[in-house]
């Protein structure tokens, strides 16, 4: 038995992980920043987009079924060009993990471990990633699986359970800076998780009902999105924009402000355990997909062999991309979203055009 | 797989190699007495048949395995003494002797040829008499078994408020019995085999042709095939033998001193592994729900049962995780605590020395001890130790200023919520790796708790028994199944088998709903 | 002591891995391993003993500048 | 292989594992429970906390000790004489349980926005503790203060705050989000709830505060602070706290009579709902405030026949009218004297004219003395008590 393969159903909820995890932290404060009390619009506007995008990463993947990303961007656009992007695509992914060592890093130190050394979080949190990459594709999803219905219920739990502390004023004006900063704040917001998504292009294969796959890739990314939107938009009822803005993990203090009666109160550590999940989840998808894209891309025997020197080289990196708060915040919020636009956008439409005419060529 | 253990071909008294039986019945009888070294349990008897001083005829057997009566009166009396007349006067060929006695004079059951040596020994160990007659090169073993059993009694440890009382004993063929009696149907198959090297133990594998998935019999088969080793004392050696992964505290094999959960198991499709000797018969594929599952589910209503289940389930994770939240709540995570409960916490740890994790530690510990110590201990003095216990984990210690009274909940909290677990295999894997957790919780707060959590969870699904996701329903998800997993649905719901292990998956008749169905909307009707 | 925890871990890694990785005979695995192993423990000793290394962000903001203006100009 | 990778994975946990660096054992917290900051003579911060002993307050057998101690200590910064405390305090002082937070009067004059940024900015400080402003006196003095029926102090405040925020009305509790929120929302000033010392302020830090039946000093929560960006500049008095947190819809439940004939008539009002529209009229902002909400007779002195059911109506009408009055002093004081805009009506009209208040932003300040204010009330009487007519 492959010890990669998942179910169509483990799949839906990968999705949905990776689109939540991490950006629930970041994305309220960045959007509420460019487009204050009109952010959920932006949210909404990126939401939409990053579907259409969904939509064109799963019709690359619907081209070429049961080929990895490396594989078939060899087969399309031939062995050099194919392996220079391949190799792009494998740093991308490895940037990326780093990032979410670094956000929880940063995340945990500041809220709930203010004197452990972050190295030590991050080494942690390394490991128990690297673990499951070891276990394979399979254990993350069957494990994601049961984690689930946790997460879940712990979001509905929190979205209700803050219903009181809404303020329906919050949300007036309703355009007050005109269009512009909506339409910034959701491309920053397109960057934060649906930019990302042509992850799932190394997975995908996997996935044991392949006539589905349009159909699961985009219900994952519409639920997921739909968390991340319906936090924005709750952040700015609770908080005001005024506040989410302020804060540099809104969602979080969001927990704080949960007050039912005297007794449901000071459980944002709960909140913060959701937050740990999914981004173990993405962190897990990202080193798969690091690992497994470098194992293919030099024809290696086994994947585990670079594993482990990767925690050795992702700690240190975590260490210099993230020198301190404000230069990664700028950095997410300006340049996040222009820089993944090659591997979320370039790539997939290059792929899609060359494969199309290719296969008219062979046709003819 | 599995490790093969290596066995050592030195230091073997008996040969190896088969001999056959020789046509001397002293020499016969020389050599046994040699390679059993006289034991004192061996009962030889020479004889005479019926009054034909030339043919004499050996028995031998082991004493207490045996029916002394029958040996008396359906093998002794039948040769010596009921043939009197029958060879009188005649010449006897030998072989014609040996196919007349083996067919007509011998008035029992089972009897065999033997194939030399090395059968004479399995079937002379196992509680047969062995019959040789001199001058002729074979010889007949006659199964007359019967030694002193504990009979059918109820059940010791897996105890049901509703539901049959009966337990397996440790008579292989009782075992077989009591399933049997269960399912009549002639698809039941029993496979037995004898495994250990100088045990010889009988083991059964019991499944429903056509139920029981092919593949997994098949490797029941192959992995019962593939043991070597010198003995079976107990089904616990196959079952370490032929689980899936070695390196894992959590059981991959159920087992059950219930007949009628072995015949439930049977019934879903499952293989059961009968061992001679224990009341505990094994069944696999064992899933991580099963453990969390007793057969009296099925005897109470539906709704009892899926409140039961949940309970199940929340004592297992109390039993797991109650303390390390303790530990990371009051040393790390203060602010959760609401103030007057912090207050009255903190005022209660002034006085102690230890801090938090090793006053849990220690209790824990003292727990453990005396858990043991109860089952360890004659039952007499077993009331005395939860005397001793309570005390001292209890009053004394809190008197004397070592631990607060808020740990002392804890601790009580943990040890009764891990009792709730039906099964005990799992119950204390749950208690062993709650210790990590508590080191866990010392360390890093909630955050290693759910860090230990998650890897908690990918382990168990990295588990499989017999090709079966051990997580399976919950990872992968198979929506039908979810029907017995949490929830206990009513039976009249329950159509299908688990999906994971199925062939023929229909459980019931359709008709069966239907017919429930409308008996329920005629009594809605009427309401 | 940092350097000793560093070289230790490194270490730790290349004796789990290389004697399986002789076993399986991967060779191009062997040497795809021992260069990360090898960068990852001088990127470690680098900056742990306060070398500064150039933040591939830098570069990374460097290169998406001009796309980046150009998209925040437009929108 | 299996077996080595683990002993691999435990000997990487091992130097994890070894330091526990954010453990706090719960005997080594000292659970700050409300604290105090004022201005010290000399221009520093003067920080006075009030900790709580948790031995006191749990012990079956109560010794004479008292229940909380305060520190002191001055500094140039919050943070800096909050780390000074540790000289005088044995236990790391802990803030996530923190009730109250008073500032001095004349703290409060100067500005309160400085001070603020640490008790948002730090982690483990939560937002659920509720600000007040000592009247007439420094907030150390309030936190001395022995109080005899809650064992901790400012559990006291705290639950009276609560209390009184639901019942009676002239206070508020207003938490730092609250108050953020207020100063950093253009066209909207905060407000606080004032608390003072009644009596003899030396006598009440003594043990005989709570040994008498009769106490020398009672801590009372008066009437609202009202700022000016975030400086104190005035206060309100009774009935006009009353009116603004009618205004402002923080209102869950009051108490009002009405004068009628030898007597006066006391109604309990619930439900109370207050909408503040918007108008621009002749390029001037005008607001509507309508109240409406229900009204039980709960206390009846003069002789006079509810059978008739005119009569009803005429102490309804005499509620409406006086509530009506009520509020339209408090926003005509609000206007002449103290010209802050407590009451939002620069967010309101951001919300619904977000044009027209960017023309009058810049000069809100003489705008908002000449806004016009509307207000209706519609308070109808629903239950007259469980006797109609009165045995007067």
């Amino acid at each position: 038995m492959d010890p990669n393969k998942i179910t169509h159903h483990q799949f839906i909820i990968l999705v949905m992980l990776f689109t939540i995890g991490s950006n629930i932290l970041d994305a309220p404060f960045v959007i509420t920043n460019v487009a204050n009390q009109s952010g959920w619009l932006a949210g909404i506007l990126g939401w939409g987009v990053g579907i259409l995008l969904v939509w064109l990463y799963s019709t690359v993947a619907q081209q070429f079924p049961k080929q990895t990303f490396i594989e078939y961007s060899q087969a399309v656009l031939g062995k050099a060009l194919g392996n220079a992007l391949n190799l792009f695509y494998v740093i991308y992914y490895f940037f990326l993990s780093s990032v979410m060592v670094g956000l929880i890093i940063s995340f945990l130190n500041l809220q709930i471990l203010p004197r452990t050394p972050m190295e030590v979080i991050g080494i942690s949190f390394l490991l128990i990633a690297i673990t499951g990459v070891h276990y394979g594709l399979g254990v993350i999803g069957r494990s994601a699986e049961i984690f689930f219905p946790w997460i879940s219920t712990f979001l509905c739990l929190m979205f209700i359970l803050l219903l009181p502390q809404i303020n329906l004023s919050h949300l007036t004006p309703i355009l007050d800076g005109g269009v512009r900063p909506i339409f910034r704040a959701a491309f920053t917001f397109l960057g934060l998780p649906f930019l990302e998504l042509p992850i799932f292009l190394m997975i995908i294969p996997y996935v044991d009902n392949q006539k589905h796959i349009k159909k699961c890739f985009l219900l994952g990314t519409l639920l997921g999105g739909l968390v991340l939107v319906s936090t924005i938009f709750l952040c700015i009822l609770v908080l005001g924009a005024q506040l989410t803005s302020l804060n540099q993990y809104p969602s979080y203090q969001l927990g704080k402000e949960i007050s039912i009666g005297n007794f449901i109160q000071r459980i944002e550590v709960m909140v913060a355990i959701i937050w740990i999940l999914t981004i173990f989840y993405k962190l897990s998808i990202c080193l798969f997909v690091t690992s497994h894209g470098l194992s293919k891309l030099l024809h290696l025997k086994e994947q585990r062999s670079v594993l482990l020197p990767l925690i050795l080289i992702i700690s240190v990196i975590t260490r210099i991309i993230s020198p301190n708060q404000s230069f990664y915040d700028q950095f997410i919020r300006y340049y996040w979203a222009p820089a993944s636009l090659p591997i979320g956008l370039g790539i997939p439409l290059l792929l899609l055009i060359v494969g199309r005419l290719r296969k008219k060529s062979i046709a003819l | 797989m599995f490790k093969l253990k290596n066995k050592s071909p030195d230091n073997k008294p008996i040969s190896q190699q088969d001999h056959p039986v020789y046509p001397d019945l002293q020499k016969n009888i020389h050599k046994v007495k040699h390679d059993l070294g006289e034991s004192s349990d061996l009962v030889v008897r020479t004889f005479h048949l019926a009054g034909q001083t030339q043919i004499t005829i050996g028995l031998l057997y082991i004493d207490g395995l045996i029916d002394q009566t029958a040996v008396q009166e359906f093998v002794l009396g039948s040769l010596m003494t009921k043939l009197q007349n029958t060879f009188k006067d005649k010449k006897i060929n030998k072989q014609h002797l040996y196919d007349f006695i083996k067919e007509s004079v011998l008035t029992i059951s089972s009897v065999k040829d033997l194939q030399g040596f090395n059968d004479l020994y399995a079937h002379l160990l196992s509680g047969d008499a062995i019959l040789l007659i001199d001058e002729h090169p074979n010889g007949m073993a006659a199964g007359i078994r019967a030694w002193e059993d504990r009979g059918v009694t109820e059940t010791s440890s897996q105890n049901v408020i509703r539901g049959p009382k009966e337990a397996f004993s440790e008579t292989l063929r009782t075992n077989t019995t009591l399933v049997r009696r269960r399912i009549k149907d002639p698809n039941l198959w029993i496979k037995t085999q004898q495994i250990g090297e100088r045990t010889k133990t009988d083991i059964a594998v019991m499944y429903i042709k056509g139920v029981a998935d092919e593949n997994v019999i098949k490797e029941v088969h192959r992995r019962l095939d593939n043991i070597e080793i010198d003995a079976i004392l107990e089904s616990g050696y196959i079952e370490e033998l032929i689980q899936d992964k070695t390196l894992t505290p959590f059981p991959t094999i159920f087992n059950s001193e219930r007949p009628d959960s072995i015949a439930a198991g049977l019934l879903e499709g499952r293989v059961a592994i009968f061992v001679d000797g224990t009341p505990f018969v094994l069944m696999v594929p064992a899933l991580f729900v099963q453990f969390l599952q007793s057969s009296e589910d099925y005897y109470q209503r539906a709704d009892i049962s899926t409140l039961l289940r949940i309970l199940r389930y929340i004592t297992l994770l109390m039993s797991l995780l109650v303390p390390s939240m303790y530990i990371a709540l009051t040393t790390f995570h203060q602010e959760m605590i609401p103030t007057p409960l912090l207050i009255s916490l903190a005022s209660q740890r002034e006085a102690t020395p230890f801090p938090a994790f090793i006053e849990a530690l220690i209790m824990e510990f003292t727990f453990e001890i005396l858990r043991e110590a109860g089952i360890r201990l004659p039952k007499a003095i077993g009331s005395a130790i939860s005397i001793v216990g309570a005390l001292v984990i209890g009053e004394s210690a809190v008197q004397a200023g070592l631990i607060s009274p808020a740990m002392v909940i804890v601790v009580s909290l943990t040890a009764i919520s891990s009792f709730v677990t039906p099964a005990f295999n799992m119950a204390i894997s749950i208690r062993m790796i709650r210790f990590p957790f508590m080191l866990l919780a010392a360390s890093f707060g909630l955050y290693g708790i759910i860090g230990g959590l998650i890897l908690l969870v990918m382990h168990l699904c990295s588990l499989s028994s017999f090709g079966v996701p051990y997580m399976a329903p919950f990872g992968p998800h198979v929506k039908q199944d979810q029907k017995d997993a949490i929830l206990r649905v009513p039976q009249w719901k329950m159509i299908t088998r688990p999906h994971l292990f199925k062939r023929e998956t229909e459980r019931q008749d359709q008709t069966n709903r239907h017919h429930s169905k409308m008996r329920s909307q005629r009594k809605g009707e009427r309401t | 002591m940092i350097n000793c925890i560093i070289v230790i871990s490194a270490s730790l890694i290349g004796y789990i891995e290389i004697p399986h990785l002789i076993k399986v005979k991967a060779k191009m695995d062997l040497i795809v391993f021992s260069l990360l192993l090898l960068f990852g423990l001088i990127l470690n000793l680098l900056y742990y003993n306060g070398v500064h290394i150039p933040n591939p962000l830098d570069f990374i903001k460097f290169l998406t500048k001009p796309l980046s203006e150009w998209l925040y100009r437009l929108l | 292989m299996k077996a080595k990778q683990l002993v691999a994975i435990l000997l990487f946990c091992a130097p994890l594992l070894s330091g526990c660096w954010d453990k706090v054992e719960l005997n080594e917290l000292g659970i700050v429970n409300a604290i105090a900051i004022d201005k010290a003579n000399n221009g520093d911060y003067l920080i006075t906390v009030q900790l709580l002993s948790p031995s006191e307050i749990a012990s079956q057998y109560p010794s004479n000790r008292v229940t909380a101690i305060t520190y002191q200590a001055t500094g140039k910064t919050i943070l800096e004489a909050i780390r000074k405390l540790s000289t005088s305090v044995s236990r790391r002082l802990y803030f996530a349980h923190l009730r109250i937070f008073i500032f001095g009067e004349t703290m409060a004059q100067e500005g309160i926005r400085k001070s603020l940024d640490f008790f948002y900015r730090d982690h483990e400080l939560r937002t659920d503790f509720y600000l007040l402003v000592a009247k007439h006196s420094t907030g150390a003095n309030i936190l001395h203060i022995l109080t005899p029926l809650e064992k901790i102090p400012a559990n006291k405040i705290y639950g009276s705050l609560k209390y009184s925020q639901d019942n009676w009305a002239p206070t508020r509790t207003v938490t730092i989000d609250d108050l953020l929120d207020c100063i950093l929302t253009p066209g909207k000033e905060p407000v606080l709830t004032g608390i003072e010392i009644e009596g003899n302020p030396r006598l009440g830090k003594t043990t005989e505060n709570i040994e008498r039946m009769q106490i020398p000093a009672v801590l009372k929560l008066t009437d609202l602070a009202v700022f000016k960006r975030d400086r104190l500049i005035g206060w309100l008095n009774e009935s006009e706290s009353k009116g603004y947190n009618k205004i402002t819809n923080h209102v869950a439940q009051t108490v009002e009579y009405v004068n009628c004939r030898e007597g006066k008539a006391t109604f309990e009002i619930s439900n109370l709902q207050t909408k503040i529209k918007s108008k621009i009229v002749h390029n001037k902002p005008m607001m509507d405030i309508h109240v409406s909400g229900a009204a039980d007779i709960d206390d009846m002195e003069c002789k006079l026949d509810l059978n008739n059911f005119k009569n009803v109506y005429m102490l309804e009408d005499r509620l409406n009218k006086k509530l009506k009055t009520m509020l339209v002093t408090t926003v005509k004081g609000t206007q002449e004297r103290l010209n802050s805009d407590i009451f939002g009506f620069g967010d309101i009209l951001y919300h619904h004219h977000p044009h027209y208040w960017r023309q009058v932003e810049p000069r809100w300040d003489e705008t908002f003395p000449e806004t016009k204010v509307q207000v209706t009330v519609d308070i109808q009487v629903r239950r007259l008590g469980t006797i109609i007519e009165s045995f007067q």
